[in-house]
């Protein structure tokens, strides 16, 4: 459960891919309860990390900055900063640690305090908030996974573009919930990491 | 999807290479953003700096609006998508005269997210920056547990007035106590006949059967409050008076200023005809608008339908500043 | 046909209302007309009054140029469709400050008839006329023995020009001889994405498949010369230079101002990318022009589409005249 | 053959109830090879016309000329001035003559002369100089209007909206011939006239 520079080189890419292959999906469900954006958003920045990726960092701490400072320059909307902060938090906290459920835990604490959510709110922050413990307790599983960016579908959005919709918003999968979801299958599929 | 662009993938920095070099008296590009500042920096000197930004898209806002006695810099963000803090805090850098930046930022999640980090960038720097979040679209609900409401079109009176203001060399905290007492006085309401595209996403983001209209829409294609079918312009006015009254209370002892706002795709005949509505409407509660502007102002790309704000002008004071002289592309 | 309206027998009246209500600073009706003049009298006082009108439909054209230093009346006709004489006199009289009065008409059949018998109806009460026809538009052959060719987008650099000399006190004599050497000047052409609606009609003039585009078509939806895949806007720009060219000659060495004008449902953003391609391919002929703007300038109601106008400066003193400031609604 | 005040109102409410009527077929012609108004400029013209004739004329030449003017101020467009001065011309003449082969032939001259048009081009004038030789030498029928109108089809325009196309104008009907080939249509149903 400790990260390397090439263990996150490597969820990086398997992330990329997943971002890259599910894009369009990712903005269809940002259409009903969004502006059917997120899979361009976030295909626009992993690209961006993947061309940083080429070039190893010196350290963990440099990789996630390097990370972080991609997607907060090209991702733009919501999941710019929210994912650029996860990615701050994480590379701040490294140089104290290199346990991924610790350095997860600090970047679930960034999203939160970036934009003000809470469980239940409909957003990212709630599958965020139900898989970093399970990673801390190495049980994560793809169906725990699923099961969380599921949990989002009948809930009311609060934050984010979908809490215009009111209780309109039920019903669809929150887009930003279901990236966060990839990026745990990413992890998940990683070898030599959990 | 039938556009005269050229790759979907390039079409802001493709916009914004047009409008400034279209316009260079104006305005000119922030080297390696796609964020422009005015060209005439003398007219900048000793003031506070007003930025906004925000998604593309919504043209001639924001870029539109930079000059003289208006906005300093704006930063055009991807389509329908909020900048991010590198460029937001170029903008800053190019607008502060050390007076300090005053952000006008829309309130969307990604934008307050976006502009805040700048702010933190400017920080380190030393610049001192503060901000408004306009929400003036009351088509969605108002509450204090949720993001609350959009900022739509009466964002143009925000940049109208906080412009001349820092002309006339009102300094940051004095733009921000009158940002503060601005906002809470404009409020808009749009309809809309059909959704817009967003040209990376090659379909519209809601669809209207040939005989329909919603009310309430964002400028986003977010959705809105009501779907039934298209009314004459006079029912439809009745609506979003209405609706605005209920927000307001109209009252024909007050002033206030108006704007009939094209959402792209709408004929200026359409808005023309439109705004002769609201002028009956608005007669009937004794109020002859101290301002008005009738156009394409706060667009949604191609989207066809109208918005409608009004604004209390609660100090005589804001009339001045509406009707201070400006020089920019598309006051 | 989805439109913001009431009656589509009454959209003139309402629209001439809601734009004069809307902007009283700027322009009024003349009694009993669908035509305006200018509300600053002070302004035309001694001055050769210039006059323009035709069909509505393309608004901000005619009305939204009427102000200080550019229009002095316009004469608002039913959607496409000449305006009467009656109405053309009427907008003659309210015009006319002792100095006489320049029309500038279009050419199409009936405008030219009915600002003829306006004329006939002026020379009896010795208002001294003279007027211009504005035949700009290259898309159709140019020949003695037919009507020639259609006025569109570049009568809005005749109206400019002709009322800065106007505002600067040129006499009828000079303003006829200044619009004859400008004339043969502007040239424009324009490509549709999509046909104009006329509310009356209730149906397209035209209708393109989700694919095709047509290159120049006139402002009444009137067809073009050629139908074809839509293409990016670079080869849109390639095709439509290429036709000013093989008219105008065009040559670095030379002075030009440009207008990129929306035909109503373009939106801005498309404007401004068609604009950068154009600006490119001026490039290729050392050109950059003098003068430029891009937006809804002379629309045809919900049109898509896009016109590109020239216009060779040959006189610096035209320069002066176009960046001459003024008082509209819409320049 | 002689022309009275009754007969003209007779003639000119023939003739409204036959734009009413036709007036989205005289529209739909004005459509491939104009900007498809024509049916709705003359429907509002003739409208303007029916109130002016409510209120009967003191004499021929009065008559004409409520006629023109309600036509030149109400129509617009190119079949505005043309039919209105076909009127006023016949106003003018009506002061020497009331023989309708007479007025006609004044009518037309004043057509030709306002709008440059010449047999050919296409236009009413191709209409008018054909019927009103007829009108004059007693012989006009359903017949000749039908087949002076439909000679129209195959011209290629050289005036009006329709020049513009150039060789497309070729295969349709003109729409201002149509509406004129109305006008004698109703000059011959007025009963007591020819
Ligand atoms: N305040 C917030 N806190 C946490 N997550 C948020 C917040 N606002 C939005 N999100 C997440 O961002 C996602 C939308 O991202 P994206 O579509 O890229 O941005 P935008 O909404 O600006 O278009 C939502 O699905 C949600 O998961
Ligand atoms: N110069 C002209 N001389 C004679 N008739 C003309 C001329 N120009 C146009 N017309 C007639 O006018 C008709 C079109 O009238 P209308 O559609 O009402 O006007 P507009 O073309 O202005 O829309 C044509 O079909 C033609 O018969
Ligand atoms: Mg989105
Ligand atoms: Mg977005
Ligand atoms: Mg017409
Ligand atoms: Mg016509």
């Amino acid at each position: 459960m400790t990260l390397t520079v090439d263990t996150l080189t490597s969820w990086m890419n398997n992330f990329a891919d997943k971002i890259e292959v599910n894009k369009q999906y990712l903005s269809d469900l940002d259409t009903p309860i969004g502006d059917g954006d997120h899979g361009f958003n976030m295909s626009r920045g992993m690209k961006a990390v993947r061309e940083k990726l080429t070039t190893k960092s010196v350290d963990l701490q440099a990789g996630f900055k390097n990370i972080a400072m991609a997607l907060i320059s090209t991702v733009g909307g919501a999941s710019g900063p929210l994912y650029g902060t996860a990615f701050l938090e994480m590379a701040k906290k490294s140089s104290s640690t290199d346990d991924l459920g610790e350095l997860l835990k600090a970047a679930l604490a960034g999203i939160q305090n970036r934009g003000g959510a809470k469980p239940g709110d409909k957003t990212m922050v709630d599958v965020w908030s139900e898989l970093v413990p399970e990673v801390k307790a190495g049980t994560l599983s793809k169906d725990k996974i699923e099961r969380a960016v599921e949990s989002t579908k009948d809930m009311v959005a609060k934050k984010g573009r979908a809490s215009y919709l009111g209780e309109r918003s039920k019903g669809h999968v929150d887009p930003g919930s279901e990236s966060s979801g990839y990026l745990f299958e990413a992890l998940l599929e990683t070898e030599g990491l959990l | 999807m039938k556009k005269i662009i050229n790759d979907p993938h390039n079409v802001v920095a493709e916009m914004v290479s047009g409008m400034t070099r279209s316009y260079p008296q104006f305005i000119e590009k922030i080297p390696d953003t796609e964020a422009v500042v005015r060209s005439d920096k003398e007219s900048m000197k000793g003031k506070v700096g007003i930025i906004s930004g925000g998604g593309s898209g919504h043209e001639p806002t924001h870029a539109g609006y930079v000059g003289e006695g208006m906005l300093s810099a704006a930063i055009c963000g991807q389509v329908f998508t909020s900048p991010t803090p590198d460029q937001i805090y170029a903008a800053i850098k190019a607008a502060n005269q050390g007076q300090g930046v005053f952000m006008v930022v829309k309130n969307y999640s990604g934008d307050i997210m976006n502009f805040d980090m700048a702010k933190d960038l400017a920080d380190m720097d030393d610049i001192p920056v503060k901000s408004i979040v306009v929400d003036d679209d009351i088509a969605v609900e108002n509450s204090l547990y949720t993001q609350g409401r959009r900022g739509v079109a009466g964002t143009l009176f925000m940049h109208k007035i906080l412009g001349a203001a820092a002309q006339q060399g009102a300094s940051l905290d004095e733009i921000e106590e009158l940002a503060k007492k601005v906002l809470p006085n404009i409020k808009t309401i749009a309809v809309a006949l059909s959704a817009a595209t967003n040209p990376e996403v090659g379909k519209p983001g809601f669809v209207l059967k040939e005989d329909e209209i919603e009310y309430g829409v964002g400028i986003h294609s977010e959705p809105g409050y009501r779907r039934e079918k298209i009314k004459p312009s006079k029912e439809l006015v009745e609506e979003l008076v209405g609706k605005l009254n209920d927000e307001m209370h109209l009252d024909g002892s007050k002033k206030y200023a108006c704007l009939v706002n094209g959402m792209g795709a709408t004929p200026l005949m359409e808005q023309y005809i439109f705004a002769n509505d609201v002028l009956n409407k608005l007669d009937e509660f004794k109020i002859k608008p101290s301002f008005m502007k009738v156009g394409n102002y706060m667009t949604s790309l191609d989207m066809a339908g109208i918005s409608l704000t009004l604004f209390e002008i609660k100090d005589d004071k804001w009339l001045d500043y509406l009707n201070f002289p400006v020089k920019t592309i598309a006051w």
